[in-house]
């Protein structure tokens, strides 16, 4: 599931879990899976947010070497 | 004089001529002031003559067209007037006022000998030209055309109309090529002549032909410099504003001069005072290409980093929030459980209670009631068996009270009582005698008193007379 | 004769008895048998209130006793 | 002739004579012998009360004794 | 007659014994049988009062043990 | 019978038998029976809440450790 | 990519880049191709500015053979 998913969609789908739990949408017996997912979402952010700070620090490294 | 042929008067051609210069010189006796259009000056640099050709044009038709001479001390000496005013020489192609004699001359026949020019009303026609220049480009819709080119992104080949050996050429490559940001120009020169009548078919010429290869450049750039401010007057040429105006490529011009600028100038791309200052906006042009680019490293860079945090501190502000608010609701939940706990353990206690309650009021209700109702009954046979007591005693006495009642009745009735006052009863045969007539004389009867009786016989009897 | 009577039956007959006593209803030669009857009616009531009253305390005393 | 008679009857005999008496129906030679009748009635009574008073008293003495 | 009946069959006929006898509808010679009864009566929902508090408590105290 | 019940499920009906207590509708003789219901009812969502707790610790835990 | 690019749309490109990226338009997701290309296009430009490719014997062939 990490593959396809998008940090926007990830980091939205985390948000409209916290709204959600927030707005006592949720119950205690889905409560469970939820954070469960949001876990995942969580660290799908995370994930992406370091590969990405990753390439682009790279690619800079890249830039500055060339001049 | 003239002779008869065949009847007709015949003239020599001379007598004709002279005729006519008679005539003329009787009736042009003083000089004019004149205006026309030099076409051409004609100026034999040999004799130092001008033989100008002046014409009249009327929408661009010949109308008039005369000869004239200008003879070259006057020549000189108004040349040097019209460059002194002007900063342009006696020309072809200009307007002038100037003052003639009519002279005819019987071989080369009628022409206007000029003895001066006022250089005041060429300057305002040089002026009046510019402006029509500008006029009818403008009309043509032209005039801004060069302004509108588009100038590439970064001018960097550059097609240069100079004079190699110019001072201006050399300022300008000094710029372009030594400038010390390293920046890269391609350049190539096409030679003209820059000023004077001459520069504006020399100058078309190499326009037509940067023309052709127009794809290898990006700007043409015209560059004199360091020839003085003469002969300026062909770049408000219509001619050459045009092509100019017209042209492909943006042209920036660089001509360098004291003077009021030129509508070459005006339409041109870009026009600087100096060759220099044109090379320095070519440089800027790279500046402004290049300063972005590192820039835009920069920002990149900043904007990327900035962003990535941005994104982990919301990440991260999110997740605490997710943490929070599910915490919170875990802990609500149990809260609300140990609630229900409490109150069902506090409810439970109170049904009891309220039940043993409820038993020992029962239990109170019956003991009381019980003792109240055996308590009354107790009462109500207490009262009974007193009333017994004395409804008993009530009775036997009244049985004693009517006994004894009777008892006094039959006493009083008893007959001993009247006998004892002396009172007796007399019996005759057993019956108590009430009357004399039931006597006969010596009837036995017996007579009882109150202690006893006695027997007597009937002597007489004496009935009572009422 | 005082098994089967009850408190009930005896005390009407008490009432009944005494009644007739009160208003002279009964004779002279009668009245010896029928305060004998009162009289027995009598002890029967409250031999029968005692009783109860006993049998009821002890009931509730054993009551109280168990708590 | 004590012990047939009833109070009742006797008392009701008394009375009769009594009436008798007072209406003057009875001759004199009767009334000494009605009189004697009376008399011996009254005794009669007398007797009975006397022994229904003693027979009452005792029992409710018993009565009251027995409480 | 302990095991069948149930509480609340007990405490109604234990309210309805109370009521009569508040009302006087119980005659001398039923009170006592009555109020046997209504002893018993309290004791068989005393008794079960206590076997389901001690029930209640117990898994009461069960639960608090758990936590 | 812990399997299927949702919290909700478990929820609700702890608060209907705790309403029910509260507004003295239950029995004595159910009481026992309703107090080792509703025990039970608390008992499952005592577990359920506190296997979610542990659930969000755990993943927030791993969350703070890799981030 | 390097080699169709113009200068003048690199340079152009580099700058919506760089609008969008000040902006806050470009999702983490888009974040790293975005910066990749950015320095790709910033290659390509500052390339551009030491270089020129153009030949003057080539255009004087052009010259001659037209005219």
């Amino acid at each position: 599931m990490k593959e396809p998913i998008t940090y926007t969609k990830a980091f939205e789908e985390l948000q409209a879990i916290v709204a959600e739990i927030e707005q006592g949408e949720i119950s205690v017996d889905e409560l469970s899976a939820k954070v469960k997912r949001a876990s995942e979402l969580i660290k799908v952010c995370k994930e992406k947010l370091t590969n990405t700070e990753e390439d682009v620090n790279k690619i800079l490294k890249e830039l500055d070497a060339e001049g | 004089m003239s002779e008869l042929i065949r009847d007709k008067t015949v003239f020599t051609l001379t007598e004709v001529a002279k005729s006519i210069q008679k005539t003329i010189a009787d009736r042009y006796t003083s000089a004019f002031w004149i205006k026309a259009e030099m076409n051409k000056l004609n100026y034999y640099s040999h004799s130092g003559h001008c033989y100008p050709e002046l014409v009249e044009k009327v929408n661009g038709r010949v109308v008039a067209q005369m000869r004239s001479t200008l003879w070259s001390d006057d020549y000189i000496n108004i040349n040097n007037r019209f460059l002194k005013m002007l900063n342009e020489p006696l020309k072809d192609g200009i307007k002038i006022l100037f003052q003639a004699r009519i002279k005819y001359d019987a071989q080369y026949g009628l022409s206007l000998h000029i003895t001066d020019i006022d250089p005041s009303f060429t300057l305002g026609d040089l002026e009046k030209e510019k402006q029509e220049t500008i006029e009818r480009l403008k009309k043509e819709g032209v005039f801004d055309l060069n302004k509108k080119a588009v100038l590439s992104l970064l001018p960097q080949r550059l097609a240069i109309i100079s004079v190699e050996t110019s001072k201006g050429y050399a300022d300008f490559m000094e710029v372009i090529e030594k400038n010390p940001f390293g920046y890269k120009f391609f350049h190539m020169l096409f030679p003209a002549i820059l000023q004077g009548e001459n520069a504006i078919d020399s100058i078309n010429y190499q326009l037509s032909r940067i023309e052709k290869v127009k794809s290898h450049f990006d700007v043409v750039a015209i560059i004199r410099g360091g020839g003085g401010d003469v002969g300026l007057s062909c770049y408000n040429n219509y001619a050459m504003a045009k092509t100019i105006a017209l042209f492909p490529l943006p042209v920036v011009t660089g001509i360098g001069h004291a003077t009021n600028e030129t509508v070459a100038e005006m339409i041109s791309f870009q026009n600087a005072i100096t060759p220099t200052k044109i090379a320095e906006f070519l440089i800027q042009k790279f500046h402004n290409f290049a300063v972005p680019v590192s820039e835009a490293k920069q920002q990149i860079i900043q904007e990327a980093r900035q962003q990535l945090l941005d994104a982990n501190s919301l990440l991260q502000s999110e997740a605490k929030l997710f943490k929070h608010i599910t915490i919170g609701m875990i802990q609500r939940n149990k809260n609300l459980v140990n609630t229900h706990t409490r109150s069902m353990i506090q409810d439970a206690g109170y049904v009891f209670r309220s039940e043993r309650n409820k038993l020992s009021t029962a239990r109170q209700t019956v003991l009381k009631d019980a003792t109240n109702q055996l308590q009354r009954a107790k009462q109500e046979t207490g009262n009974l068996h007193q009333t017994f007591v004395r409804g008993s005693k009530t009775f036997l006495a009244a049985g004693n009270i009517s006994l004894q009642s009777l008892e006094k009745n039959i006493e009083i009735m008893n007959p001993v009582h009247v006998l004892k006052r002396g009172y007796s009863i007399s019996l005759l045969n057993g019956k108590a005698i009430r009357s004399t007539g039931e006597l006969n004389e010596n009837d036995l009867i017996t007579t009882t008193l109150f202690d006893g009786t006695f027997e007597s016989t009937v002597k007489k009897i004496l009935p009572q007379q009422s």
